[in-house]
């Protein structure tokens, strides 16, 4: 067993030729926590992500999932272990409506066998019922609904980044990395999504993991937050914690005041 | 337009097509268009399987359809005497051998740790493998071909001749294209679009110059003819009279009716064929499954992230896609009558087949279906219209004169001229194919 | 093999099916020519009606204008058409009415190609950098148009986001989410534009550089410049801004300045977050 | 022990022949790569283009054959080339207008644009064939050699011979030139920059400024040039015949995609890999052995690993385990 | 349809893909022997014959097939044709024998055809490649050649050829020092130039076809130096390849299906300038038209089943002999009952099943052209 943690990264790398997006990053995920990740453009937080989902074969250093080591596992292994994420820049099925792109979401449909897809019609059909309820039930909660038979090629750039977080909620996952669900989505939806990641939080006690710039979403919703910077862990602790942090503040956060002064200058 | 409405009208306009022809040329005509039809459209929905539902750009169904081909000859040839006493005993355990020493070079891999030592050894278990190999191999090989090398010399297959039985040949095809797919997929499918494509290209060639150069298996360039049918011999039919009689009630002379006969036979059975693996098709394809292998398609990475493996469904369709290809080509095979492998070349066997599924609409299985018709209707029919169009063209010229004369000579170049026409406006007109994928 | 999973061309296998390269706008037909115009503010999208290829109309009857020094802002729901209120004022989708004005002149039958020569710059909202080419290939790009020198241009967008003079030779597609946006956005101030359309700049940045961004839009307009910009991260753009148009569903629902608008409670409780 | 010899028929029978070989392989990857790279699919007319620009040049030698201008030694196709590259270049601009453009502006995926360029592919065969006609035609004249087998062993009293013909000769000048010509234009010009941009993105493209139209002809332009070169080196190296420039297709393909689509190192490199594959692997030492071993030592059999029946899948293996390590190319090429 | 004033044969040959130029002629050839007839005003009631083309593509199974069939659908008495060995094999499964048509092949040459079961509805013009094997073979050992290299073009024909030629040249004593195939239309012949030449030999068998592979592979030999005597069986024998070679073919030799030099010329007068009547197979497809017709003549008849049975009778011994040019007088005699003995071009003497019996024309190349040097 290695630690305690949901998610326990120890010591790891991830070189691009010499450049090194991830340097030597540990940290640990509690069990039930919503973490936030934070951290200059480019401080290998993507990279991190892409490494612990599969995505990104790490250069060294080892990843465990409760318990279990899952370096190195490929995506589609993890996300049967109950790993889910999302994709900063969208990832959309995009000839496939809204709709489908929720309804393959599900591993374990009948209909993915061949042979039931041939003989086993019923069954198929009774599944496809239920997920198509539950399908309408995430789109109508993303204020979507409307879209359902729209090509998921043809929405808008945020609208996009809705399905994105739809998708992982369609099955029960254990850990869930939201990679900036945010960014280009509307604040007042992102109140209601915020809401959404905290009551899965609280009721079904999903962990998550929030990449995000946006402070006030940040500090409404995670505790603890882990600052990245070049490749590794810069501070952790409570987001007050971390914008007290000086290095901090001169590597992410900035003073915020520089604008002000100039307006209507 | 209603679109089952304009479905249905472009596929009767094929078929008026094709009874066009019945009426004008003949029946006997029009059937072959037809039976050929039936196998293009089979390969063109094996291809759309792969292209249209799971992006895999494969440029290898010649090799398939020869391998199904081959399966026609092995189940169906008579027996070669004493050719597998002669050497097919040396071969099979060449190949047994062979098979040991992939299962054993792939478990050294396994156990030892990576490093020059592992390279060495592998390098050298594969270096002596060979050896041994080709020792096993070679005087079985020679012994075989050695026997009648100008009417057999080969060895021989398992002389399945019996009406029916024949058909046994076609889902043997279908395995043997399944197995070689297998094999292609386990090693190739991480290659992405056109470096996927020109690697399925290569194996393909190297697949029909396996059957070319090795003798021993099917003759190579020297041709396997004769190859049992599932259908009654005309001639038999000719001289059957009562057949001749029931024909004479029609109105047909013997001759024309018996090859009508086999033909429609072969007709029937394609079409069953064809049916099932449409039917089988459609259900996958509008099920999870289908909807899966979309997702797979339009994005890897993500349907990777949401627990679909690409890979491994990657490799389901890539095996049945080709498996439906060699089912294709062992009917076309055994309708052929001879394995000619040197008939096997990309444009006819690769190229006209996209040619198909990409005019006909990918993602479609009717539209594969259609194009398949209507593109070796196409293919056949063209050579008439290239030569009428010449003759048009030609009509107003003085006869004798250089010019006229050299254009009627060049009318049979004309059949390409007028196939690559055809095609550029029917992509013109409906760009996405004639029934495009919803 | 593991994907890039910053391609956003997605699937591997289905590279030759992909559009990608093709294109997804529909740009207006070659061969228009502008003509003189009533005056008006420096830019304005008047009265648009369109939508994509033939597909419905996403615009309806909406009207977005900015004028010289000015910032104006866009806000509204996701899907409202922002991103397609932009780009029909650049010419990249057929509008069925209404007209884009551009300083004194009517374009609205101009290719996009003939608008940046006009001096029109535009930052889009998904894809806005090439990402095969370096990044100082793309904003060289950026300066397509230019025949003066350009270094010094460069040397001010290096200025401000330092981290691309670091990654000046690195392929764009390898940059971080937020290290693209800068590139996008130093991409479309290397033109040198008269008017510059920014599509949700800031998405995606870090604190600091947004500040950073935000300053240099502000200055950048003092200079003179137009500014359109469609913003999620709203009250900031707003506190920032001269006038703010709030669209819903392809039609304009509130309008005013940037004050009146975050002073406005439906607004404030519907778009920005309450 | 002769490694004199030795070497010299290694170099007669691999070396040179497939330096020419591989040269004539990458001029004709150059253009099918610059497609792929700017208009983004794969053009199976180029093999047909490369006829249609070899055709018009050798109805042009002929003429002036006929007129009795010559360059010396060298052959006067080399004259009659421009008119060639013309001819095919408003062949190309030509079928652009008529046929690609059209799917250009429907937005039509690139598998599309293969099928229709078969399409065209099919047409070209024709025009070709009618034009001249399907058989083989002779047009080289000039010095055959730069130096020949008879010459080399008179010379230098060896017992083996080295031949290096004109034609070889300028085909790897030509190619080498043609490469850094194009290398040089992509990645330093701006004009050539502006066809990657329109390449990666081409909305994008359109918001800088870069007139798609035109990328798009001066695209077509190069590879008008780059196919009529091609064309002809090889129609003068080996004999021009229409069927076999659509045969050359293949090879073609694979030297390009080996390379790295979309690059024009990559086609260079591919074209001689492809070559020397085809011209090594299946190779019998025996020759070479000969000279090399003690008399009594000598090989008795080929020492050849595989019969040259074999050399087209052999080289296609070897396209495939360079894929497997190294899936995009040897030069990491586009994939789209 | 027993009309016999209008026939109608088919011309079923690769008029595209690989031999398509080989075909020109041959089509040409044969129509001149139907132009010969229906000029005569004796064949038959005054026949006028026709002919109709259509493609095998050579290669394409399918196509000739459908093709066959179109032909018989327009009501053809008779089918020339096909070319290569392959789609001959599957044209006479799928369509002649079916169908009762009776057809002859000028250029189909592999021996495995010679074993082909076809109701005696198949001939040729053409000797099966078993002949000429063992009559190189012969040439070979009477010019004191010890060893040769041997390439073939990949095929039925090239195969059956060269295969022919080994075990005949190896049981008289020579060395076969290497078979090496070669495909026809490939753009480089390096590889195998390299392999033969390393090989060695006195002389170098190219069983390939004259403006083919076989056109490729001797350049490169020459190119390189590594052989500059040939052995050119049929395939190799045309006008076109001294010209095309050049002088460096002088001394270089061979044979191809033909008797006396008598009826090739004929042919040659009889084409004029037309087309070449020296291509390969082009003596052989006048043959084949001429056997049809006078096969008809003979029975009085375009039926296939009638007049299928003369074409044996016709084409040998006893009778007047029959050249190019002669057929007027070859439908007087037969039609006064009397006997021919078809001569034609290309020596035509049907054995066995059907197939030329093939009497060679030995062949040297000198200054730049083929020049006949006795027959065997
Ligand atoms: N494929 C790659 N090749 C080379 N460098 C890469 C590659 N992918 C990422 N990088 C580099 O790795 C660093 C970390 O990138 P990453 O995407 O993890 O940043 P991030 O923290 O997610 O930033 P952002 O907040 O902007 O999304 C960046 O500097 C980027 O340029
Ligand atoms: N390429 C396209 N083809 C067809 N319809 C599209 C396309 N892109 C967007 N749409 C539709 O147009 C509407 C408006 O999209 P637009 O991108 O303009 O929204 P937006 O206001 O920019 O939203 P966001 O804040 O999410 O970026 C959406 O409902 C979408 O369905
Ligand atoms: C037309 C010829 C070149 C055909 C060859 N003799 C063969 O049998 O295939
Ligand atoms: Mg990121
Ligand atoms: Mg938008």
């Amino acid at each position: 067993m290695q630690g305690t943690g949901m998610i326990v990264v120890q010591d790891l790398h991830k070189h691009f030729g010499g450049f090194r997006a991830v340097d030597g990053a540990s940290l640990e995920i509690a069990q039930g926590s919503i973490t936030g990740l934070i951290g200059p453009n480019g401080a290998g937080k993507t990279t991190l992500f892409n490494v612990i989902a599969g995505v990104l074969k790490p250069t060294s250093g080892r990843v465990f999932m409760a318990g279990e080591d899952i370096t190195g596992l490929p995506p589609h292994d993890l996300f049967h272990k109950g790993l889910l994420r999302t994709f900063q820049i969208a990832h959309e099925f995009s000839s496939m409506s809204c709709r489908e792109n929720l309804m393959m979401v599900p591993g374990d449909q009948a209909g993915e066998t061949l042979w039931n897809t041939w003989f086993g019609r019923k069954r198929i059909a009774d599944q496809e019922r239920a997920l198509r309820a539950k399908a309408d039930e995430v789109l109508e909660f993303l204020t979507i609904e409307h879209l359902a038979d729209h090509k998921a090629g043809q929405i808008s750039g945020g609208q996009k980044k809705l399905l994105e977080l739809g998708r992982t909620m369609m099955v029960d996952a254990r850990i869930v990395f939201l990679d900036e669900v945010g960014a280009g989505v509307n604040r007042t939806l992102l109140n209601t999504i915020g809401d959404a990641i905290l009551r899965l939080n609280k009721e079904r006690g999903y962990t998550f993991v929030v990449i995000e710039h946006d402070m006030d979403f940040i500090g409404r919703l995670c505790d603890p937050v882990i600052c990245m910077a070049e490749g590794k862990v810069l501070a952790q602790g409570t987001l007050p914690e971390i914008k007290a942090n000086e290095q901090v503040i001169e590597a992410y956060l900035g003073t915020g005041l520089k604008n002000k002064d100039k307006i209507g200058a | 337009m209603n679109p089952v409405l304009k479905n249905t009208m472009l596929f009767a306009i094929v078929g008026a097509m094709i009874l066009y022809t019945g009426f004008t040329q003949s029946w006997n005509t029009a059937l072959v268009i037809v039976n050929m039809g039936l196998i293009s459209a089979i390969m063109a929905l094996g291809v759309n399987l792969q292209w249209g539902f799971a992006g895999l750009f494969n440029v290898g169904i010649m090799g398939f359809v020869a391998l199904g081909g081959l399966a026609a000859v092995l189940i169906g040839a008579p027996p070669t005497p004493g050719a597998w006493s002669a050497g097919g005993w040396n071969i099979l355990s060449a190949f047994v051998f062979a098979l040991v020493m992939v299962v054993v070079v792939v478990s050294v891999r396994r156990r030892m740790a990576a490093g020059w030592p592992r390279k060495i050894v592998v390098l050298a278990l594969l270096i002596v493998g060979f050896f041994i190999y080709r020792a096993l191999f070679d005087p079985g090989v020679e012994a075989i071909e050695s026997i009648n090398p100008a009417a057999t010399g080969n060895i021989g297959g398992l002389g399945i001749d019996r009406g029916l039985w024949v058909t046994l040949a076609w889902p043997v095809g279908g395995l043997f294209a399944a197995a070689a797919a297998w094999v292609i997929g386990k090693t190739a499918l991480g290659l992405r679009s056109d470096y996927l494509a020109i690697a399925t290209l290569g194996i393909a060639e190297i697949i029909i110059a396996v059957l070319k150069n090795e003798d021993w298996l099917a003759r190579g360039v020297k041709n396997v003819v004769g190859l049992p049918r599932p259908t009654p011999n005309e001639i038999d039919l000719q001289n059957d009279p009562a057949f001749v009689e029931r024909a004479a009630g029609f109105g047909v002379d013997a001759v024309t009716a018996s090859t009508l006969y086999v033909k429609l036979m072969y007709a029937g059975l394609f079409t069953v064929v064809l049916v099932v693996l449409l039917v089988l098709a459609q259900r996958a394809l509008h099920s999870p499954w289908g909807r899966m292998m979309r997702a797979i398609r339009d994005n890897e990475v993500a349907a990777e992230a949401m627990g679909k493996d690409v890979t491994a469904r990657h490799l389901q369709i890539f095996v049945l896609g080709s498996a439906i290809c060699g089912i294709a080509g062992a009917m076309m095979t055994t309708l052929d009558g001879q394995l000619t492998p040197g008939t096997y070349q990309p444009l006819r066997f690769t190229f006209l087949v996209w040619v198909m599924v990409i005019v006909g609409g990918s993602g479609n299985n009717f539209g594969a279906i259609l194009g398949g018709f209507l593109i070796w209707f196409l293919w056949v029919q063209v050579e008439p219209m290239g030569l009428w169009l010449m003759e048009l063209i030609t009509s107003g010229m003085p006869d004798g004169s250089a010019l006229k004369a050299h254009l009627i000579d060049s009318a049979a170049h004309m059949r390409l001229f007028t196939m690559g026409m055809v095609l550029l406006l029917v992509l013109r007109f409906s760009p996405r194919g004639l029934i495009p994928e919803k | 093999m593991s994907g890039d999973p910053y391609d956003a061309r997605g699937n591997r296998d289905l590279s030759l099916g992909n559009a990608a390269g093709m294109g997804k706008a529909y740009p207006v037909k070659k061969g228009g020519t502008a003509h003189a115009a009533p005056p008006g503010p420096f830019l304005i999208g008047e009265a648009m009606t369109g939508g994509y290829g033939a597909g419905p109309d996403i615009l309806h009857d909406c009207t977005i204008a900015v004028d010289r020094g000015e910032i104006a802002v866009i806000v509204g729901p996701n899907g409202a058409g922002k991103s397609t209120g932009m780009k029909a004022v650049f010419g990249m989708l057929n509008l069925r009415k209404g007209h884009v004005r551009l300083d004194g002149e009517d374009i609205t039958a101009l290719t996009p190609q003939a608008r940046v020569t006009k001096g029109m710059g535009f930052v889009p909202q998904t894809s806005n950098i090439f990402t095969s080419m370096t990044v100082e290939e793309n904003l060289e790009m950026g300066a397509f148009i230019r025949t003066d020198d350009i270094r010094p241009t460069m040397e001010q967008i290096y200025e401000l986001f330092p981290i691309l003079r670091d990654k000046r030779y690195q392929a764009a597609g390898e940059l971080s989410g937020g290290q693209r946006q800068q590139v996008a956005v130093g991409r479309a101030l290397m033109t040198k534009p008269k008017v510059l359309m920014l599509d949700e700049p800031t998405a995606g940045v870090s604190p600091i550089v947004m500040d950073e961004l935000f300053d240099r839009i502000i200055e950048v307009a003092r200079t003179g410049i137009p500014i359109l910009m469609v913003e999620q991260n709203a009250r900031q753009a707003l506190e920032i801004a001269d006038k703010g148009y709030v669209l819903v569903q392809g039609r304009n629902a509130y309008t005013g300045t940037g004050k009146e608008l975050l002073a406005d409670p439906d607004v404030r409780k519907s778009f920005l977050g309450g | 022990m002769d490694l004199l010899n030795a070497i010299i028929a290694l170099l007669n029978f691999v070396i040179v022949p497939g330096m020419a070989y591989g040269a004539q392989l990458a001029l004709g990857a150059l253009g099918v790569t610059l497609i792929y790279g700017i208009l983004r699919f794969s053009n199976f007319a180029h093999g047909d283009t490369m006829a249609f620009g070899a055709m018009v040049t050798v109805l042009f030698t002929w003429l002036f054959q006929n007129w009795g201008l010559s360059l010396g030694p060298l052959p006067t196709a080399l004259l009659a080339l421009p008119f060639g590259i013309l001819a095919c270049m408003g062949l190309l601009l030509l079928t652009d207008r008529m046929v690609y453009r059209f799917y250009r502006e429907q937005k039509a995926k690139p598998v599309i644009l293969v099928i229709v360029s078969l399409g065209v592919t099919f047409i070209l065969n024709g025009i070709v064939r009618f034009i001249i006609g399907p058989d083989d035609q002779r047009f080289t004249d000039g010095e055959r050699f730069i130096i020949s087998a008879r010459t080399f062993r008179e010379m230098t009293g060896l017992r083996e011979g080295l031949a290096i013909k004109t034609t070889q000769g300028i085909t790897v000048l030509v190619a080498v030139i043609c490469v850094i010509l194009l290398f040089w234009f992509l990645n330093r010009t701006r004009t050539g920059k502006s066809m990657r941009a329109y390449s990666d993105n081409e909305d994008l493209a359109l918001l800088s400024g870069i007139n798609p139209e035109r990328v798009v002809m001066i695209t077509w332009l190069i590879v008008a040039g780059l196919a009529t070169i091609a064309g002809v080196l090889y129609g003068l190296d080996k004999s021009f015949k229409p069927f076999t420039y659509f045969q050359l297709l293949l090879p073609i393909f694979a030297s390009a995609i080996v390379g790295g689509l979309g690059n024009p190192l990559g086609a260079i490199a591919g074209g001689f890999v492809i070559a020397f594959s085809e011209v090594t692997v299946t190779y019998a030492w025996k020759k070479v052995l000969t000279y090399l071993m003690p008399e009594n030592l000598e090989p008795s059999g080929l020492v050849q690993l595989l019969s040259t029946d074999y050399k087209l899948a052999v080289s296609f293996l070897i396209l495939l385990i360079v894929l497997l390590f190294k899936p995009t190319g040897l030069f990491k090429g586009k994939s789209v | 349809d027993d009309t016999k004033s209008e026939v109608t044969l088919g011309v079923l040959f690769g008029f595209t893909g690989p031999i398509e130029s080989l075909t020109g002629p041959m089509a040409a050839g044969a129509e001149l022997a139907m132009a010969e007839a229906t000029e005569s005003g004796k064949f038959l009631d005054s026949a006028t014959v026709t002919s109709i083309r259509a493609d095998t593509g050579c290669i394409d199974n399918g196509l000739s097939t459908s093709n066959g069939e179109r032909l018989i659908a327009e009501g053809i008495n008779g089918l020339i044709g096909g070319d290569c060995s392959g789609v001959t094999g599957a044209i006479l499964q799928n369509v002649a024998i079916p169908n009762g048509m009776v057809m002859i092949s000028p250029s189909a040459t592999s021996p495995g055809l010679t074993t082909v079961e076809d109701n005696d509805l198949f001939f040729r013009t053409a000797p099966s490649d078993a002949r000429e094997g063992q009559v190189m073979a012969e040439i070979l050992q009477e010019r004191g050649v010890k060893s040769i290299a041997l390439t073939y073009t990949n095929n039925d024909y090239g195969k059956g050829l060269a295969d022919a030629i080994q075990s005949n040249f190896e049981s008289i004593g020579g060395e076969v020092t290497i078979v090496a195939a070669h495909e026809d239309g490939k753009a480089d012949y390096s590889a195998e130039m390299g392999a033969l030449a390393s090989a060695g030999g006195d002389i170098l068998v190219v069983a390939g076809y004259l403006d083919q592979g076989g056109l490729g592979i001797i350049n490169a030999a020459l190119d390189t130096g590594a052989f500059d005597t040939f052995g050119l069986p049929g395939g190799m024998i045309g006008d076109s390849l001294p010209a095309n070679v050049g002088s460096a073919l002088n001394g270089s030799y061979g044979q191809i299906a033909g008797s006396g030099g008598e009826g090739i010329e004929k042919l040659k007068a009889l084409s004029g300038d037309a087309f070449d009547a020296t291509s390969p197979y082009t003596p052989e497809s006048y043959d084949a038209a001429a056997l049809f017709m006078l096969a008809m003549q003979a029975a009085d008849s375009v039926d296939p089943a009638d007049y299928g049975k003369h074409i044996l009778d016709v084409a040998n011994a006893p009778g007047e002999k029959i050249y190019p040019g002669d057929l007027a007088k070859a439908f007087d005699i037969l039609r006064e009952g009397g006997e021919i003995d078809y001569v034609g071009a290309s020596a035509v003497e049907l054995i066995g099943p059907g197939e030329s019996a093939g009497t060679y024309r030995m062949i040297e190349v000198q200054d730049g052209e083929n020049v006949t040097i006795g027959f065997k």
